[in-house]
């Protein structure tokens, strides 16, 4: 039994990590890279030890490395998060034969549920099924895959073999111009993957993508703890989450979750993991993949059925047996998560890097917040944009949708541009309020521009912010090249004027 | 003070008579304005009517961001106002367009050469940045002039990468 | 039917009560005085007006003025939070005179509540028992109270008549000590409530301090959603309050609600009110007060319950019926609230003011902050020193203890001293965790020095990071003086020095 | 740079050798000490442990708030310390108390006169702040010297309300 955790990740992950070995008393040790001495993991973690360079590559890639700090530390389980090592059967399989527990499921399911084809073949004995594609037929070079793509038809999708994310993900829909989209995709899977192998599947339209989380113990139990809806996608990456999913039902929820489960049964998992789903208008549901870790949207899960998901995968790592059984779960009222992106909405979600000077949070009912960010902390380019994730709940989808309208309203951050006026614009929209959205609806049929016609703006009070802060500047140059005269103007809103020589 | 704000194609005349008052559009209104803690947040009082917006200044004029809705405005004041409708407003465009990196990131590809003609819409540089692939276009038809970065290099934020000509 | 509520409070509690409007889709109206320009709630509200400098007599108490800003507003609902005038019978009733409807019970309930006497003879009459005093016997003068005295024993309590929330109340263990006492109890009560009224009260000792929390409606129905423990007071004003009560059992619990339900019957109560009882070691209970208002420990009534009790308080004055009825109710998981105050507990609890320049809240799973402060507000000396809410639930007391450790010292206020280690202390205290703590624990048998002994203590991490500070001053004066020679130190730890120059 | 810190009874000798090397009586440790986002909160990292703290100046050296115990502590270097050593470290207490408001407030009371005795534990003034009635007491015993301030006063942060004698 473990007493001792080291955290192989970084930002909010970590810190959420962090917290739940706090409350379970569990002594804690940070990994970090040369960008993060000021991280908030690296300042809640007991202990804390540099990895290398700011590239993931250098640092949080560093698996030797992790596990060396492991051992001279004393860890004696090691947590890898979501992303970078998460789902690399090797490194699992390096930290169990250095004696040290790791908290996530067996090499074995990791290798499984990795590669695609095996992954696939494995659901399909399984019963489950699975959408037509090429991820059964290994590593196919750039012309095999352009041969075989008319079979398939068009639209389909480019999707890395290592994958997950929607990280070296692209659609295509003829096929000219597949061969470029296969360079950047094989691209973008090398950088983020270290592998730059593809695969070929469906495109399956007006699909959702919906997800079942799964807990598995050491001792044959295997539970599901509801679905989450996911579709709110751009260019492959979430961006808003909710729990349940508006288009379930009660039938349909115990049917997937059955073939979620035995999807999970069929490579003998444990820990906590996530079957991904796509679903048709009619209810047909395929095997998309499987995440055989914790997932970026659980705490929307734990909203709605009250377990701590990643309390419960430290228990199971323990050999304990899990906390309930599956008629003990209930999904009780509504959570969605808002991803908070530093990406600018208005030029094309380009990230943004920078100084964060100023936070102010949503707070009160209902909200929680994880972030590993806070003011005084310099997002860097080198990592993931995802600065937090904001998490309202109440009993009613609709109820929630207003709190969240006000979290959003409410969160400031300064230094920075990020997605918040990308999600107000979401939870305006007639058809996210009425729950009739799939996959594409983000790229094809909503605009962030577009939604607030009809609502009341405020043209007028934008003019005269912008011409007061104007009138300002204008004023304060004049009062800096008259510094030494006596200042008559004695405007109100010399704000930073005032605090810099406070 | 007097200033002409536009943002669109609504233009305000706003006149700024003390700390405490303004006329917009010839209607007086009484306001409160202050920026909180240093920021470039700032609340406003207006007629009793709150309203809270980050103002930022930019290359173009300011962007005002108000209740998740971004409104891009330029303000001149009155002797600014009048040169320019005497004048006309619009200098000519300048022949040249720098490219310029709108984040600091690794130049991962450029799928065009020096002297090459590109439309509208080519991607120029692909630049990697938070683990995100980021393709750069050019905002117009033209030719590319002095590629200054090469694969495989880190490049500052508004560093030039590129002109079009 | 309103749709626009005017809030007649500042602090966070007035953000709270914003919030809930918000979620509901009503429009808000704040006030403020000079010294809130820039609080949270006059920056949350839709619309917020002044109404005169910053002592509460001439703003927050000027009922006349905030009936009028609600006319000129034209909102239809005033809700006045806690304090100030929530419990002042004659402006509820000033209120509903201009025909505006008043979020809180009747006039005539906040009055029989507000006379202690009154209140008495009520309640004994419902067949409520009350413990012994002098309360029914009106004004009476310091010689009549110094008579008195020796027939009710010592210890007894010196209580405010108008009061509530420990103001102007005092302890007296002998004859001789009661006028000075007399003197400092009416002079606070003179302050706070505008009333320096007196009444005696015997001190029950080794009690718990236990309150029920009740709704009523319109149409005669009225529940209760069980108990909050409050023992843990500091002159009376409470600190420190959990839901459920450790001590309490379903036996003591029913009983105790049902006379709670029945004490609210006999004024004929409507909207949220709390029933304070004293519970001494036999379980033997005695009515002490009605709160006739929203209480600042709602929140882990809310925690526990899921009732959002704000928005009930509204959903009541509109004329609905409760949304929930007695069997509806449930408590599940535990939740514990910290007040955080700016009050140095290294002195005394002075209070602390200042120019709050950073935070850094605690987040993640299970917490929630109630706030109205953020980095850039002024914290004055004008109002209560409460600046923070600090409400942490889960499955287990344990649990919760162990989350509420965390949160606290992720806690971060930079600006004003504030009690955070005195919670700190509270939880790790053994009697605290056992559950073993009365009304006079943190006087008489807590100490925040002495808790700490035993735990593992730092003098020698503190010694290092006092040594590296000072060694950082003298370094940067060295560098002052020398700034125009080339700078050779390069500390690392210039971070106020670089930002400065950012 | 060497310094003796000490805390409560205990004396540390700290040698500052250079920005991540010190050497803690006689024990070489490496660390790592960042003020976070240029507040008094700071984050040391000394072999490998991570602690953090608040560490404030006041009158009579620094206090350190670490993990929900302050410490206060007192800082000199080397060279100081011999001084203090050689010729005796406590210089003799002044002979007369100045009261400082700890806050702003408003004067509720005052219970002594000029010219009266008072006892350790003595009240000399209430003061009222954020709703609550302060009492401030003398530190010893003395004669009441010059009264600076009357009931119903406002009065700042550290003003001088009377002396003790």
């Amino acid at each position: 039994m473990f007493n001792k955790v080291l955290i192989a990740n970084r930002g909010e992950i970590a810190v959420r990590i962090l917290r739940a070995c706090r409350e379970l008393g569990l002594e804690t040790v940070a990994v970090y890279s040369d960008a993060d001495r000021k991280s908030l993991h690296v300042r809640y973690a007991d202990e804390a030890y540099l990895l290398g360079p700011a590239p993931s590559r250098d640092s949080y890639l560093r698996s030797d490395k992790i596990i060396e700090i492991a051992k001279k530390s004393g860890a004696s389980a090691i947590h890898p998060g979501y992303g970078f090592l998460a789902e690399r059967a090797d490194f699992a399989q390096a930290v169990i034969d250095e004696g040290i527990a790791f908290i996530g499921p067996k090499p074995s399911s990791i290798a499984a549920m990795g590669d695609k084809g095996v992954a696939r073949a494995t659901v399909t004995a399984a019963g489950v099924p699975v959408v037509p594609g090429t991820e059964a037929e290994g590593s196919l070079s750039d012309d095999d895959l352009l041969k075989v793509a008319p079979e398939i038809g068009f639209p389909l999708l480019i999707k890395a073999t290592a994958g997950g994310g929607g990280k070296g993900m692209r659609e295509v829909n003829k096929l000219e111009e597949m061969p470029e989209l296969l360079a950047s995709a094989r691209r973008e899977a090398e950088s983020a993957f270290g592998d730059g192998n593809v695969y070929l599947e469906k495109l399956v339209e007006g699909a959702r993508h919906i997800e079942f989380q799964i807990l598995a113990d050491t001792h044959g139990n295997v539970i599901h703890l509801g679905e989450r809806e996911c579709s709110l996608q751009r260019r492959h990456q979430k961006l808003l989450e909710e729990s349940p999913s508006p288009f379930m039902d009660e039938d349909l929820r115990q049917k997937m979750g059955e073939v979620a489960v035995r999807a999970a049964q069929s490579v003998e998992y444990v820990n906590a993991g996530t079957i991904e789903f796509l679903v048709d208008g009619e209810k047909n549901f395929y095997f998309l993949e499987m995440n055989t870790r914790l997932q970026v949207e659980h705490p929307i899960t734990e909203a709605v059925t009250g377990v701590d998901i990643v309390k419960e995968q430290i228990r199971i790592a323990r050999g304990r047996t899990l906390s309930r059984q599956q008629e003990e779960i209930q999904m009780n009222g509504w959570a969605i998560e808002c991803r908070v992106n530093a990406e600018d909405p208005y030029s094309n979600f380009m990230p943004s890097t920078g100084y964060i000077s100023h936070v102010l949070l949503p707070t009160g009912p209902g909200v929680r917040v994880d972030t590993g960010v806070y003011p005084g902390f310099e997002i860097s380019p080198y990592y993931d944009s995802l600065i937090s994730k904001l998490i309202v709940f109440g009993e009613t989808r609709a109820e929630v949708i207003l709190r969240m309208r006000r979290a959003l309203e409410e969160y400031k951050i300064v230094g920075v541009r990020t997605n918040i006026p990308f999600h107000q614009s979401m939870m305006d929209s007639h058809r996210f309020m009425a729950g009739q959205f799939d996959t594409q609806f983000v790229e094809k049929r909503f605009s962030i521009d577009k939604t607030r016609k009809g609502q009341e703006a405020h043209p007028h009070i934008a003019a005269i912010m912008a011409t007061l802060v104007a009138h300002q500047h204008t004023q304060r140059s004049a009062h800096v090249i008259q510094r030494n005269e006596r200042d008559t103007s004695n405007w109100k809103w010399m704000g930073r004027w005032e605090r810099i020589h406070r | 003070m007097k200033y002409i704000t536009t943002i669109g194609e609504k233009e305000f005349v706003i006149e700024v008579v003390d700390e405490e008052h303004i006329i917009v559009d010839g209607v007086g209104c009484k306001v409160n304005f202050e920026s909180v803690s240093g920021e470039p947040v700032y609340s406003l009082l207006i007629d009793g009517q709150s309203h809270e917006a980050y103002v930022y200044e930019d290359d173009e004029g300011w962007e005002v961001l108000l209740q998740g809705s971004l409104y891009p405005a330029t303000v001149v004041d009155e002797r600014e106002h009048r040169l320019k409708s005497a004048f006309g407003s619009d200098p000519v465009q300048s022949g040249e367009f720098y490219l310029k990196a709108p984040m600091p990131g690794l130049v991962v590809a450029i799928p065009i050469e020096d002297g090459q003609k590109v439309e509208e819409g080519d991607v120029l540089i692909i630049l990697e940045s938070m683990k995100m692939q980021n393709e750069l276009k050019s905002p117009r038809a033209g030719t590319i002039a002095r590629i200054r970065v090469g694969i495989g290099e880190n490049v500052e934020r508004r560093q030039t990468l590129l002109s079009v000509v």
